[in-house]
C-alpha cells in the first residue's frame, strides 16, 4: 500500500524522523570542510570542529591533541545520538535501527572471538570494540574457555545467533580463516536485513532496497578485488556474494570469474547503475575507487532525505556520519603528517 | 673494541617501541613475531605507558640474542634517552624512527647528533 | 728529561742494536696502522654521509608509510588495527646476519628478507579496504628495508668509529710516546757510549804521554850517556828533542791504532 | 500483495464483509436483494436520524481529520524543532491550519443543527419535506466531514513535510505554506458545498 504510510508513519516515528533530520544538518558541509582543509595544526582543527555539532564533545580536550582522540570523540557523539533515538524508537524502527548496528556487532564478535583465541585481557578487548556494536552480554563471550563452549556462548548470548547457527559450526570458529568467517556472516546479516526491510514494505523497502543493494554490491565487488591473487577460490568467493543486490545473480557469476580488474569493470559496467562510477575510472586504475563509491554512497543517502515517511533517513544518516568520521580523521591525519596536498583526494562532500 | 657477537643465520627479528599506529603498519608488514611463550617482539607505548615499562622492555630487547634492531619512535626514546645514550653495542642496533603524530626531528636523534658531531667537527 | 723518556737500559752497543731494530718495527707499524686508520678514516667519512642521507631519507620514506596506512585506515575503518594486532602470529620479515671486512674490522652486516608463503593477513580488509592494506603493506615493506640498511650503517658506524678510536690511539701512541722512547734510548745510549769512548781516548793520550816522557827519560839518559859516550866517542847521532809540549808524531795518533775493544 | 496488517486493512476488510452481509441477507430468501423491502426500511426511518448522524459526522470527521493532521504536523515539529527551535512559532501556523479544520466543522455542524425543526409524524410516516430535509442535513454533514477529514490529513502531511524542510532551509517555509493553503482550501470546498446543501432545508411545506 505504497503511500499511505504519509498517515500512518508519524503515528510512532514522526517525532525521530524529525530529529534525525535535524541531526542531518548538523553534518558538516562543504564550506565547513573548506575550512578545516585551512587548517595548519590539530588545535585549529579542534578550534574548526568546536563551532559544529561537535563543540561539547571537543570543547574539554587538552591541547595536545591527537587524530585518535579527535575520532573517538566524533564518534562518541554519532553513538549518542544514535543511542537517545534507539531509546526513543517504536519497535519496528528499534529492531531496524539494531539491524543498522549489526555490521559493527558482526566487527565486535570476531574481535573479541579472535582476542579470546589468543587470550588476551577481556577489558582490552572491549575497550576496542566499537560502541554502535556492543550489546548487553557481549562480555560474557569473553569468558569462553574453549572453542566449542564459544560457539555456544555466541549463540546463546548474541542478536547474531542466527547468522552464526546457519553459516557457522563450531569447528569453523576454529579453522575458518577470520575474514572468511566475517564475511559469511556479513552476507548472512545483509540478506537478513534486506529481507526485514522488504517486510516493512512501502518506502522503506524500495529505498532500502536501493541503499543495500549498493552496499552489497560494493561487498561483492571489493571482494572480488581484494581475493585476486589469494587463496580463496572461486567457489568460496562466490558463498560471500549476498542473494540480492543489481548484480544478483549474473554478475555475482562473472564477478566470481574475474581475475583481474578490467574483468571486474566489464562485469561491473553490464550494470548502468555502475557503468557510470567506472567510466570516471581510467584504464587499470583502481585506487580511486573507494573514493568514488563512497561519493555514491552519500549521493544515495542524501537523496533518500528527498523523501518522507520512511526508516531509511537512520540508516542514511548513520553512512554519512560515518564517512563523515573518516572525512575528519583523513583531514587531520593529512594535517598531522604535513601531507595538505593530498587533503582534497579523501573527502567526500555531502551536497 | 668490541667483538661483534655473531649473527645467526636462520634470520633474527626487528623489534618495535612505538605508538599504535606506527606499530600496525610495521606488523601488517610482518614484523611482528608472537613466541610460544606469548612474548612480543613489540610494545604499544601509549600515554598510559609508563617510562619504567618502556625501560623494562627496551632492556629485555637488548638482551635478547634473537634480536638484531630495535626500532624505537623519536617520542618514546625521549623518555629513555639517557638508557639509549648508555646503549652502546652494536647488536642488535637501535634505531630511531619518526612516529606518526609528530614529524622526524634530526636534531633529537642521539646517533645522527653525534655523526653531525663527527662530520661537522672533523 | 732523558731519564724519564727512555727505557731502562744498560747503555751497550747491543742493546743499541736492540734498540734500532724496535725503533725500525715501530715505525713500520705506525705506518702500516696508518694506512688502516686512513682506510677506516675513508670508509667512515662516508659511512657518515650515508648515515645523514639515509637519515633524512627515512623521515621522507617513513611519511610514506604512514600515509598509507591513513589510506588503508580511510578505506578499512578504524577497527582494522585490532584486526591487524591480533593476527600477529610469527614474523614473516626478519634480518639475516653477514660480516664485512673493512681493513681488518668485522662488520656486522644485516639484510631484511620476507619469509616466503601466504601469510594470515593476506585476507585482511576482504571486506573493504584489502587494497589500500596491500600498498601499506609494501609501504612499509620497503621501509623496514631501508630501516635495515640504516640499521647497517648505523652498527657500521658505531663499530668503524670503535675500530678507528683503538687504530687511531696506536697510531698515536706508536707516534707519540714508542718512538720518541726508543729515539731517546739510541740517543741515550750513544750518548753513553762516546763519553765512554772519550774517556778512554783521554786515557790513551794519557798513557801515551806517560809513556813519552818516560821515551824522552830514557832517551835523554840514553843522551847523556851517549854524549858521555861520544865525548868519549862521538859516534852516536839523535835529532833534537822537542820538548816536552811537541805533538807525537802522527805515526803514533791514537786514530792509526788498531785496537780489538774499539768501536769505529 | 497487499499486507493483512496494513492499517488500510482494516477499513476494507470490515467494509467488504459487512457489504457482503447486506447483501445477502437483506431482504426476503427468496431474493438476493428485495428493494420493496428496503424501501419499506429507509421510509420507515426517522428523518431526526439522518439529520443527527450528519450533524455528528460533520463534527466528528472533521475533528478526527484536524486531530490526524495536528497529530501528524505536531510530531514532525516537535521533532525537528528541537534542532531548530526557529521554526516553531512560523509552523504553528499548520498546526493552526489543521485546527480550522475543525472549526469548519464545529461551524457546519452548529449551522446544520440550527436548521433541525420540529415536526409531527403523521400516521406515523413524516412527509417529504421532512424527510428531505433529515438527507439534506445527513449529505450536507457527510460531504462537509469527509472533505475536512481528507483535507486535515493532507494538510497535516504538508505541514510536517513543511515543519522539516523548514529546519532545513528556511527559504522554503513559504513555498511550501502555498501548498499547505490550497490543501486547506479543500475543506472549505466542502464547507460551501454542505452550507449549499442544508440552505434548502424545509421541514414542512
Amino acid at each position: 500500500m505504497y503511500g499511505f504510510e504519509m498517515m500512518s508513519f508519524n503515528i510512532k516515528d514522526g517525532f525521530l524522523e524529525a530529529i534525525v533530520r535535524g541531526h542531518r544538518t548538523g553534518l558538516l558541509t562543504v564550506a565547513d570542510y573548506n575550512n578545516l582543509a585551512q587548517c595548519e595544526t590539530l588545535d585549529d582543527i579542534k578550534l574548526n570542529l568546536t563551532s559544529t555539532d561537535y563543540s561539547q564533545y571537543l570543547a574539554n580536550e587538552a591541547s595536545p591533541i591527537y587524530t585518535a582522540t579527535i575520532v573517538e570523540k566524533c564518534t562518541q557523539k554519532l553513538v549518542n545520538d544514535w543511542n537517545y533515538m534507539r531509546s526513543q524508537a517504536d519497535e519496528t524502527l528499534a529492531t531496524f535501527m539494531d539491524y543498522c548496528t549489526y555490521g559493527h556487532m558482526i566487527d565486535n564478535v570476531v574481535l573479541i572471538v579472535t582476542g579470546t583465541l589468543h587470550e588476551r585481557d577481556v577489558q582490552e578487548l572491549l575497550d576496542k570494540c566499537h560502541p554502535l556494536g556492543m550489546f548487553d552480554s557481549i562480555a560474557t563471550l569473553a569468558v569462553a574457555q574453549n572453542m566449542r563452549e564459544l560457539y555456544r556462548l555466541v549463540l546463546v548470548d548474541t542478536p547474531l545467533a542466527p547468522y552464526f547457527s546457519e553459516n557457522l559450526t563450531h569447528e569453523d570458529l576454529d579453522e575458518m580463516n577470520i575474514e572468511i568467517m566475517r564475511n559469511t556472516l556479513y552476507k548472512a546479516y545483509l540478506d537478513d536485513f534486506a529481507a526485514y526491510c522488504r517486510k516493512l514494505g512501502g518506502t522503506t523497502a524500495e529505498i532500502m532496497g536501493d541503499l543495500l543493494a549498493f552496499e552489497t554490491d560494493r561487498r561483492a565487488l571489493n571482494i572480488t578485488l581484494n581475493s585476486i591473487g589469494t587463496e580463496l577460490t572461486r567457489e568460496d568467493r562466490k558463498k560471500l556474494y549476498s542473494n540480492f543486490g543489481l548484480l544478483y545473480p549474473h554478475g555475482h557469476n562473472e564477478l566470481a570469474m574475474a581475475e583481474d580488474f578490467d574483468q571486474i569493470r566489464s562485469a561491473m559496467e553490464k550494470v548502468p547503475a555502475y557503468s557510470g562510477i567506472f567510466s570516471k575510472l581510467g584504464y587499470g586504475e583502481s585506487q580511486m575507487l573507494d573514493k568514488l563509491l563512497y561519493e555514491e554512497e552519500v549521493k544515495k543517502c542524501v537523496d533518500c532525505y528527498e523523501q518522507q515517511f520512511h526508516y531509511g533517513v537512520f540508516y542514511a544518516y548513520m553512512k554519512m556520519r560515518e564517512q563523515e568520521i573518516r572525512n575528519i580523521m583523513w583531514i587531520s591525519e593529512c594535517v598531522a603528517q604535513d601531507q595538505k596536498g593530498r587533503i582534497s583526494d579523501g573527502i567526500v562532500y555531502l551536497f | 673494541m668490541a667483538q661483534p657477537s655473531v649473527v645467526s643465520q636462520d634470520g633474527m627479528l626487528l623489534a618495535v617501541l612505538a605508538d599504535e599506529d606506527t606499530i600496525t603498519g610495521f606488523l601488517l608488514a610482518g614484523v611482528g613475531n608472537v613466541d610460544l611463550r606469548k612474548k612480543k617482539n613489540y610494545l604499544v607505548v601509549d600515554s598510559k605507558t609508563s617510562p619504567r615499562a618502556i625501560e623494562a622492555a627496551f632492556k629485555e630487547f637488548t638482551s635478547r640474542d634473537d634480536i638484531a634492531v630495535i626500532l624505537i619512535s623519536q617520542q618514546v626514546a625521549g623518555q629513555i634517552r639517557h638508557i639509549i645514550e648508555a646503549h652502546n653495542k652494536p647488536i642488535p642496533a637501535v634505531l630511531e624512527i619518526p612516529s606518526k603524530d609528530c614529524p622526524y626531528d634530526p636534531s633529537q636523534d642521539s646517533l645522527l647528533t653525534r655523526v653531525k658531531h663527527i662530520a661537522g667537527f672533523n | 728529561m732523558s731519564t724519564q723518556n727512555r727505557l731502562p737500559v744498560v747503555p751497550t752497543v747491543t742493546v743499541l742494536t736492540m734498540m734500532k731494530a724496535r725503533l725500525v718495527g715501530a715505525t713500520k707499524g705506525h705506518a702500516l696502522l696508518k694506512k688502516k686508520a686512513d682506510a677506516l678514516t675513508m670508509r667512515f667519512r662516508q659511512l657518515l654521509k650515508e648515515i645523514i642521507d639515509a637519515k633524512e631519507n627515512l623521515g621522507s620514506t617513513m611519511k610514506g608509510s604512514f600515509f598509507a596506512y591513513t589510506e588503508a585506515q580511510y578505506a578499512a575503518g578504524d577497527n582494522i588495527k585490532h584486526t591487524i594486532m591480533d593476527n600477529v602470529d610469527t614474523a614473516v620479515v626478519k634480518v639475516r646476519g653477514d660480516l664485512d671486512n673493512v681493513a681488518g674490522v668485522k662488520i656486522p652486516k644485516f639484510e631484511s628478507f620476507v619469509l616466503p608463503g601466504e601469510t594470515k593477513m593476506d585476507l585482511t580488509g576482504l571486506g573493504r579496504g584489502g587494497q589500500q592494506l596491500q600498498s601499506c603493506r609494501k609501504a612499509y615493506l620497503s621501509a623496514v628495508e631501508l630501516l635495515v640498511q640504516l640499521a647497517n650503517l648505523q652498527t657500521a658506524f658505531l663499530t668503524l668509529d670503535e675500530a678507528l678510536k683503538v687504530t687511531n690511539r696506536r697510531v698515536n701512541a706508536l707516534e707519540n710516546v714508542v718512538k720518541p722512547k726508543l729515539e731517546n734510548t739510541i740517543s741515550y745510549i750513544k750518548a753513553e757510549l762516546d763519553e765512554l769512548e772519550r774517556e778512554e781516548f783521554f786515557r790513551l793520550k794519557k798513557v801515551q804521554k806517560n809513556k813519552q816522557k818516560r821515551t824522552a827519560a830514557d832517551m835523554a839518559q840514553a843522551a847523556q850517556i851517549a854524549e858521555a859516550a861520544a865525548a868519549n866517542g862521538g859516534d852516536l847521532q839523535l835529532p833534537p828533542f822537542p820538548g816536552p809540549g811537541v805533538q807525537p808524531p802522527a805515526s803514533s795518533s791514537l786514530l792509526y791504532n788498531k785496537e780489538d775493544d774499539l768501536l769505529f | 500483495m497487499a499486507d493483512l496488517t496494513h492499517p488500510v486493512m482494516w477499513f476494507y476488510i470490515p467494509v467488504t464483509i459487512a457489504w457482503v452481509c447486506f447483501l445477502i441477507s437483506v431482504g426476503s430468501p427468496s431474493r438476493f436483494i428485495d428493494y420493496d423491502w428496503l424501501w419499506f426500511l429507509f421510509r420507515n426511518m426517522s428523518p431526526y436520524f439522518w439529520a443527527a448522524l450528519g450533524v455528528a459526522l460533520a463534527v466528528g470527521m472533521s475533528i478526527l481529520g484536524a486531530a490526524w493532521g495536528i497529530f501528524i504536523t505536531g510530531s514532525s515539529l516537535v521533532g525537528a524543532a528541537i534542532r531548530v527551535p526557529r521554526i516553531t512559532s512560523k509552523n504553528l501556523i499548520s498546526v493552526i491550519f489543521c485546527e480550522a479544520v475543525a472549526i469548519y466543522g464545529v461551524i457546519v455542524a452548529i449551522i446544520l443543527q440550527t436548521k433541525i425543526e420540529r415536526v409531527e409524524p403523521v400516521n406515523g410516516v413524516f412527509d417529504k419535506y421532512a424527510m428531505a430535509s433529515g438527507y439534506s442535513i445527513f449529505g450536507s454533514g457527510v460531504t462537509c466531514g469527509f472533505a475536512n477529514l481528507v483535507c486535515g490529513m493532507c494538510v497535516g502531511i504538508v505541514g510536517s513535510s513543511c515543519a522539516l524542510s523548514d529546519a532545513q532551509n528556511s527559504t522554503l517555509f513559504v513555498k511550501i505554506l502555498v501548498v499547505e493553503i490550497f490543501g486547506s482550501a479543500l475543506g472549505l470546498f466542502g464547507v460551501i458545498i454542505g452550507i449549499i446543501m442544508s440552505g434548502g432545508v424545509k421541514w414542512s411545506a
